[in-house]
């Protein structure tokens, strides 16, 4: 069982070092920050599949370092955490290309490039992180390292939107620290264990727990997106493509479900925090998040904006699923986790591509763009249906095991939020097929960008169809020994519910 | 070597050094920049031999041409004044390192000099006793300080030197009253006997009214730190680096050394007023903060919100045992690497773009990315965002006062942290945005961005090295002589 | 091993073709074998014997089950030959469009989704199936872009979207309760589950097939999509698509199970009704394809009551669903070629030779029921097993059945009226042999498939007896026509509104639509007070940052800080002193 | 003793007549003279609370500090004067300008 310690430090740095030394690369160096950049994905990649072999088969890596009196630095690589990080490592990947495609001639690449790596480094710490001290340094670490991707562009109003972005996060990484210290006087441990650590800790200190647990989710629910706490999520929508595909939709957002699962399963235990009777309202407010998230998507006409709030509406089922105490709804939203990243990286990668090649950004200009982008929104349509809930596609399975969950807690009323969310989910998706495959073309496009036969540059058109595919084939394959499903299987059965 | 080095006395050469350099740069003002250079690193030097000779046999005192207590003036160092040595000679380093070349000749000929008696008048305070010679000592730091304050001869500069001399004066009297008082109440001015004989009456109350009030003006607690924004906004930014970073320690340290040793058994109450006025202090420099719009101001006013921090530990100490003061003095540290990186970048920014302007820093970070980058890094330190040892020294304020239930510090902290966030990415919205007027920049000299992005790091990687420091601050007198190795 | 492999080719190769089709490189390939897509799926109705084995596919969605039982040889085999059919009829019919390639995407998509529902055992697959082909279907819908064909599409999706849900509930539900996802084995824990889940299973089920299948009320979708579909398209749609929701309550609902007595009135009560409303409305269309339309509502009607037969009398349950089955195979086949049929008459909506018009009265014969046609033998068998129907209903349903036959035969007499060949026939517009070849192969379809398929069935003896019963309808509807056509008294009737109760929702929906603006003119509020709150914001924020410089200008005047000095030294002093 | 105290009470009431000149003079030149008149307000206590020792010879350590005392205000005093004159020249008048320089 002696996994060796620095497997996890491995992947961490292996998004680091690229991203310092791009710093330090001259703006006019592609081909070399191109080769940092790729070199350090596929390296993570890689690394993330020998971790992922090595704990199926039970190894443990697990690497310390002391921070603070009585509490240290843990990185631990057990399923859970794998999974997160194994879905970032793909995006990763692939959201590179696109970035070095869309970023094509723009200014401040090094630096772009640069935060962009540090990112992916504080989601791998958030993933990899052993205990709540841990966790709450790379959680603050993600939002100092994406505000200037968030104001890259440099202009008034990215400044403002980074400006409300940094009053959400910030003002919910001091509640995160809040509630982290007072648990920490409480138990005296933050390490992070299957059945939780408070288990044994005496009635009077019940109420405590619970301001504490509100504490946590508040703090993680803004990054999480959960509805008092979205605003910021619409708003960064200003950010380039590539940012608001891999941090928005993936990075950013899923660092607050995965620390809402972690603090759930990991800190409280699912069964304790039922009998703290905290779960119900965390679903109670996740299943408003869904409905508020939906109706607000359904008035945007703001392409972006449409999907950050659709965006919002689908992370709260992860957190449905978590608040949901039983083995399949775990299922139902952990899973969750990845299809929810695959298939909305590729709808924010078809709408850079509409930006960036035909200049559109508002859903009344997109008039019969199918003839013109077949494939980008061949690519579309898949991730559009995923969303609905459309069987071949990954959003059904999640969709569900949440349902299945549900009955087997004989939480009826979960059902009617799945279905009331599905409804709307296709009241503001497929006019907007409708208007891309079914209406006929404008005469000029606003900003059109020739590219040449294809129908955008290969950067472009490669990752969302190549997420596409794997939304199709995570939902295709479900049953498969190396679906994301199995592995989420495994971890619930490794993880949650030992007997 | 080894015993050479192991026995010399060096706490003299701490004092005896910079005197001399000082002289040296006086008289030779052209080699006065490698010289004083020099200088610091042998101070930092002998801070380090002080440093590796207590570790051996704990708490260092050594009495001055051989006479006792009562008359001779002692040198005395225990942990926590190690750490205060050790923030100076980082930060002087930084400094020095910095001002080599920021400063023009005819202004190089008074810095160098003055800043080396700075140097050696906060060495012989963090080294010093009896509370008359932290009267002298903290005398001299004060006419230091306010000589440098005056450097630059311009109008705002005289005026806020003026102001501050005032203040130091009166602030210094004070002291010296209250020494006075003590003196006559205990007949004794030596800090350990003191410690012993003092008894709660009259006399005392009123000495330690005095003193606190004297040494709370020149720390600038929030309602008497009226001279503390023009006089740092208006010094070149070396000095203003200089005036938050050490010389404001300096009598925090003293309260903090008075608090610690004397009065600390029977002033629940007024410990709790000094908690009350450091809240208000975060409060009141936070905003005000977030009202400026000229870098230098800004910072400046966020020192005046970072001392309210510092004073939280008084409260908090009362009631638990004396880790409490570790954590102030950490606290200060932290604060000082920071806060000194912070003057340095704005100083880059000013001679950069030719204005102090917040509103107009145009896309600065693409054409001074270390510069930037040592202004976000120390804002992390300020606002207490983890890795950086802002963020340890807060979560241990908290976890104190968490324990002890005051649920106000908390609240209090955790506001202080989101407005501080707030004014420190007012300035890195700006430089990452593009002003409309963009006007002709000067380049700015590497070295210069180089000391204060290093100063930055330093307070980043304090945030790693917390528990060697804590156990550090617990080796005091009261532990006896063996001292807790780290 | 080859049946999984044939059956799983009838699924797959129109998706091949589609992908295909997508690639513009491929795409010239692809296209000439497009019409003929439908081949494996007849290949393998025709020599695939139905058996109860069983292909477990691990890999696919969840763990998927592909298997050909008795009834779904009849499905599949209706499903090939209309596809077949309907697919060269296109080749023409579409030959001078320009959009053709799009056409046959949604075409063979809605066809693969078809044949995959059929062959699907479980719930996965057949769901996949069944939103495939309705989501598909939408692109065949509106593919002339005409407004009446978006407003059709509109409504159809949105009864898709709703009966997909009611469907996802209803499937969920049951695994749930027989904690199984292979349909035999739902039915059975559907069986045995608490009466008060069963109902809700039920209920989504009936409304979610429903849908499809034109259940009176839900049906308001079908006369607004046939008119304005193409002439293949409609045909398919009204032969096999809505065929599928009838499959889909054979798979769903635990008939011959248990004994559901409410349920079982119910649906032969909307039955019965469907099938007289369809021909009262269907008699005042002008337009054929409506006329069409409302004769499906009508038939379905029928086959709704004989489920219902179904579910009063369990036993008899394993008669009545091949009952069911032929009954569906033989309006499929013949609805299909009216369809067809009255495609031919190009733009003019009026038949223009007189042969092609004498053609047309074959499957409308068939469909009246007249003696040796299918139809009279599919009613027959239904009356057959009207007897064993509870007290009230086995006297009853015989004549009503009747009576529905003499309807329909008079709706379909109506139909040959409107397209009746013009005295003078123009002579250019002959259709292309492309057209009419198709349509005479599913005329002998019309003719020989239901009796090939009859003669294996159990009990054909007793049936010949009864011509007489079937002629009488047929008769009494000439003469009722004659009468008519003397009087032309009902020319002057006003066609009803196709989708009629439609009509009804559109004041539901003006409500929906005043909802709406009321809600985006509280957005534009909300919006404005949001304006009004920054600017308040801003300007007291300008005003505290005044007051704020203010204050620290006066805190800094020398007084004002000694006098703070002062009071810290009281107050110290003070405090410690107590 | 009596005496000894009526002297220190007179170095207190020098100190805080002293601290009230400091407050209300804007002349630079009559706040220096009024800190230099605290200081001797403080010496004087030193001076009057050495001679707690009974009748026997005065305590010498508060002369000690009296003498550091005097040598620190008179370079306190010295640089004062220098900013006050260099002030000045620069601004013309001899008092601390508002602040808030508009």
């Amino acid at each position: 069982m002696n996994g060796s310690a620095w497997l996890p430090l491995l992947v961490v740095a292996s998004a680091l070092l690229p991203g310092l030394i791009i710093f330090a690369l001259a703006e006019e160096k592609v081909y070399l920050r191109t080769a940092l950049n790729l070199t350090g994905a596929f390296s993570k990649l890689l690394l993330t599949g020998w971790m992922l072999w090595g704990v199926y088969h039970g190894y443990q890596y697990e690497v310390s370092m002391p921070f603070l009196p009585g509490l240290d630095l843990v990185l631990r690589a057990d399923a859970l955490s794998l999974l997160f990080i194994a879905l970032s490592g793909i995006l990763w990947l692939l959201t590179t290309i696109y970035a070095i495609g869309y970023l094509e001639g723009s200014p401040h690449r090094s630096r772009f490039f640069g935060f962009f790596s540090l990112c992916v480094t504080s989601t791998a710490g958030v993933a990899l992180s052993g205990n709540l001290i841990t966790f709450l340094l790379f959680y603050e670490l993600l939002t100092l390292v994406t505000y200037p991707l968030v104001v890259h562009r440099g202009t008034e109003a990215a400044r403002r939107a980074g400006q409300t972005y940094l009053i959400y996060t910030v003002s919910g990484g001091a509640l995160l620290l809040l509630g982290t210290v007072w648990l920490y006087t409480l138990t005296g441990t933050l390490e992070f264990k299957p059945q939780g650590i408070l288990r044994n800790l005496s009635e009077e200190n019940h109420p405590a727990l619970i301001a504490v647990f509100a504490l946590l989710i508040a703090g993680l629910g803004v990054k999480a997106a959960l509805v008092p706490l979205h605003g910021w999520l619409p708003q960064a929508m200003v950010a380039p493509a590539p940012v608001s595909a891999l941090l928005h939709a993936v990075a950013v957002v899923k660092a607050g479900t995965f620390g809402i699962v972690r603090v759930v399963y990991d800190v409280f235990g699912v069964d304790f925090a039922a009998e703290l009777g905290v779960t119900g309202p965390l679903a109670l407010l996740a299943a408003i998040t869904i409905i508020y998230g939906s109706l607000r998507a359904l008035f945007q006409d703001d392409l972006k904006r449409r999907l950050a709030f659709s965006t919002v509406s689908q992370v709260s089922y992860i957190i449905l699923g978590v608040a949901i105490v039983g083995p399949l709804a775990t299922i139902g939203g952990v899973v969750h986790l990845v299809h929810q990243g695959l298939m909305k990286i590729t709808l924010f990668f078809c709408a850079g591509n509409l930006a960036e090649t035909l200049g559109i950004h508002k859903i009344h200009e997109m008039n019969g763009v199918g003839q013109r982008m077949p494939w980008t929104m061949a690519a579309f349509t898949v991730g559009a249906f995923g969303m609905i809930g459309a069987p071949p596609i990954a959003g059904f399975v999640s969709k569900w095991y949440l349902g299945l969950g549900a009955l087997e807690a004989g939480q009826h009323w979960v059902i009617l939020v799945l279905v009331g969310s599905s409804l709307l989910n296709a009241a503001y998706f497929l006019p907007v097929l409708h208007r891309v495959w079914f209406r006929d073309p404008p005469d000029t496009w606003p900003a059109e960008r020739d590219f040449g036969p294809k129908e955008t540059a290969w950067a472009l058109l490669l990752p969302p169809v190549i997420t596409a595919l794997l939304a199709l084939l995570a939902g295709l394959m479900a049953a498969a020994w190396f679906s994301p499903l199995e592995w989420v299987r495994l971890i619930a059965q490794r993880e949650f519910y030992q007997p | 070597m080894e015993a050479m080095l192991a026995d010399t006395a060096w706490a003299v050469m701490l004092i005896i050094l910079p005197l001399a350099g000082g002289i040296t740069c006086f008289l030779w003002p052209t080699l006065s920049k490698t010289l004083g250079l020099i200088t610091v690193a042998g101070v930092a030097l002998s801070v380090a031999g002080l440093g590796r000779q207590m570790m051996e046999n704990g708490v260092y005192r050594h009495a001055v041409g051989g006479w006792g207590a009562p008359l001779g003036i002692d040198l005395f160092a225990d942990g926590l004044s190690l750490l205060m040595l050790i923030m100076t000679a980082l930060v002087g380093l930084g400094i020095s390192f910095y001002s080599r070349n920021y400063f023009k000749p005819q202004e190089a000929i008074w810095f160098w000099p003055i800043w080396l008696f700075l140097l050696a008048a906060l060495n012989a305070l963090f080294l010093s006793a009896d509370i008359f010679n932290l009267y002298v000592t903290l005398e001299l730091v004060g006419l230091a300080a306010v000589a440098l304050t005056a450097l630059t001869g311009h109008r705002d500069a005289l005026n806020g030197a003026m102001r501050y001399l005032l203040a130091m004066l009166l602030g210094s009297l004070a002291y010296l009253l209250g020494v006075a008082l003590l003196y006559h109440d205990s007949g004794s001015v030596d800090i350990v006997t003191l410690a012993e004989q003092v008894k709660p009456n009259a006399t005392v109350w009123a000495a330690l009214a005095l003193m606190s009030a004297g040494l709370a003006l020149k720390t600038a607690l929030f309602p008497l730190s009226f001279w503390l924004p023009p006089a740092h906004a208006s010094a070149p930014a070396p000095v203003s680096a200089l005036l938050s970073a050490l010389v404001v320690k300096a009598s925090f340290y003293i309260l903090l050394r008075l608090w610690l040793e004397i009065f600390g058994f029977f002033a629940e109450g007024a410990a709790t007023l000094l908690g009350l006025l450091g809240m208000a202090a975060i409060l009141w420099g936070s905003l005000q903060a977030l009202c400026q719009t000229q870098v230098k101001l800004l910072v400046a006013y966020s020192t005046v919100a970072q001392i309210g921090y510092l004073f939280l530990a008084f409260p908090l100490a009362s009631g638990s045992d004396s880790m409490i003061w570790g954590v102030a003095v950490y606290l200060a540290f932290s604060h000082a690497l920071a806060k000194s990186a912070m003057f340095l970048a704005a100083g880059n920014l000013v001679r950069f773009g030719g204005h102090d302007r917040i509103a107009d820093l145009d896309r600065v970070v693409q054409r001074l990315p270390l510069t930037v980058s040592a202004f976000a890094l120390a804002g992390v330190s300020i606002m207490g965002l983890p890795p950086s040892g802002g963020f340890v020294g807060k979560w241990l304020l908290l976890e104190a006062a968490m324990v002890q239930g005051r649920w106000d510090l908390a609240a209090v902290m955790m506001i202080g942290s989101l407005l501080a966030a707030g004014y420190v990415f007012k300035v890195l919205g700006y430089a990452f945005t593009e002003a409309e007027v963009s006007h002709n920049a000067k380049t700015v000299p590497a070295s210069m961005e180089w000391a204060a992005l290093l100063l930055a790091i330093g307070a980043i990687l304090l945030g790693f090295m917390a528990p060697e420091i804590l156990s550090l601050t617990r080796m005091t007198v009261s532990s006896g002589a063996g001292g807790a190795a780290p | 091993m080859s049946t999984l492999g044939l059956l799983s080719l009838a699924v797959l190769w129109p998706l091949l073709l589609v992908c295909l089709l997508g690639f513009r490189t491929t795409r010239s390939l692809a296209l000439p074998l497009a019409p003929w897509a439908a081949l494996p799926a007849l290949a393998a109705s025709l020599l695939v014997a139905p058996s109860e084995v069983r292909w477990h596919i691990s890999g696919i969605l969840l763990g998927s089950e592909i298997g050909l039982d008795a009834t779904g040889q009849v499905f599949l085999l209706l499903a090939a030959l209309l596809w077949a059919v309907s697919g060269v009829y296109a080749r023409a019919y579409l030959s001078q469009s320009t959009r053709h390639t799009e056409f046959y995407i949604f075409f063979l998509l809605s066809m693969a989704g078809n044949f995959g529902l059929i062959v699907a055992q479980d719930l996965f697959g057949f769901y996949l199936g069944f939103a495939l082909m309705s989501f598909a279907a939408y692109g065949l819908i509106i593919f002339v872009r005409s407004t009446a064909a978006l407003r059709a599409g509109r409504i159809y999706i949105v009864l898709v979207v709703a009966g997909e849900l009611m469907l996802f509930v209803a499937l969920l539900m049951t695994a749930e309760i027989a904690d199984a996802t292979t349909f035999d084995a739902m039915r059975a824990g559907l069986a045995l589950a608490d009466p008060g889940s069963r109902n809700w299973v039920i209920l989504l089920g009936v409304a979610g097939f429903g849908i499809k299948a034109g259940v009176l009320g839900l049906h308001v979708w079908l006369p607004l999509a046939h008119p304005v579909a193409p002439a293949p398209a409609s045909a398919v749609l009204s032969g096999t698509m809505i065929k599928a929701g009838l499959l889909g309550w054979l798979r769903l609902l635990p008939l011959g199970e248990i004994a559901l007595p409410g349920w079982g009135v119910l649906m032969m009560m909307l039955g019965l009704t469907a099938a007289f409303y369809g021909v009262v409305i269907g008699l005042t269309q002008r337009e054929p394809k409506i006329l069409l339309a409302y004769s499906s509502i009508s038939q379905m009607g029928v086959m709704t009551m004989s489920l219902g037969l179904g579910m009063l009398s369990p036993q008899a349950w394993p008669l009545i669903l091949p009952t069911i089955a032929f009954y569906a195979l033989h309006h499929g086949l013949s609805k299909g070629a009216l369809f067809l049929g009255v495609g031919l008459s190009g733009g003019a909506g009026r038949i223009q030779r007189r042969w092609i018009w004498l053609g047309l009265w074959l499957p409308a014969l068939t469909l009246a029921g007249a003696p040796w046609t299918s139809g009279m033998l599919a009613k027959q068998l239904l009356k057959t097993h009207t007897h064993d129907a509870p007290l009230p209903w086995d006297s009853l349903l015989p004549l009503l059945l009747s009576i529905s036959a003499l309807a329909t035969a008079l709706l379909m007499l109506r139909l040959l009226y409107l397209v009746r060949p013009a005295v003078a026939a123009a002579p250019d517009l002959t259709p292309a042999v492309g057209l009419t070849g198709p349509w005479v192969v599913s005329l002998l379809a019309v003719l020989l498939v239901p009796w090939w398929l009859a003669s294996d069935m159990p009990d054909l003896g007793s049936v010949v007896i009864y011509t007489m019963d079937s002629l009488w309808p047929v008769l009494v509807a000439l003469m009722v026509a004659w009468v008519v056509l003397r009087l032309d008294f009902f020319r002057t009737i006003q066609p009803l509104p196709a989708g009629d109760v439609l009509v009804l929702m559109g004041r539901g929906s003006r409500l929906f639509y005043t909802l709406a603006n009321a809600l985006s003119c509280f957005g534009v509020g909300w919006k404005k007070w949001q304006m009004w709150f920054k600017l308040r914001l801003t300007s007291l924020v300008m005003a505290a940052k005044e007051r704020f410089q203010s204050m620290e200008d006066h805190f800094a005047r020398w007084e004002v800080a000694m006098l703070f000095l002062v009071i810290v030294v009281l107050s110290m002093g003070l405090l410690v002193s107590r | 003793m009596s005496n000894a105290f009526l002297y220190a009470l007179v170095g207190v009431g020098l100190f805080s007549l002293g601290f009230y000149a400091l407050i209300r003079h804007v002349h630079l030149l009559r706040k220096i003279l009024a800190i230099n008149v605290m200081g001797s307000g403080v010496f004087l206590v030193l001076v009057a609370l050495a001679k707690r020792t009974g009748s026997a010879l005065p305590d010498p350590v508060p002369h000690a500090m009296v003498i550091t005392g005097i040598v620190v205000a008179v370079s306190a005093t010295a640089l004062a004067l220098i900013l006050m004159l260099k002030l000045f020249a620069e601004t013309g008048q001899a008092a601390l300008s508002d602040r808030r320089k508009e």
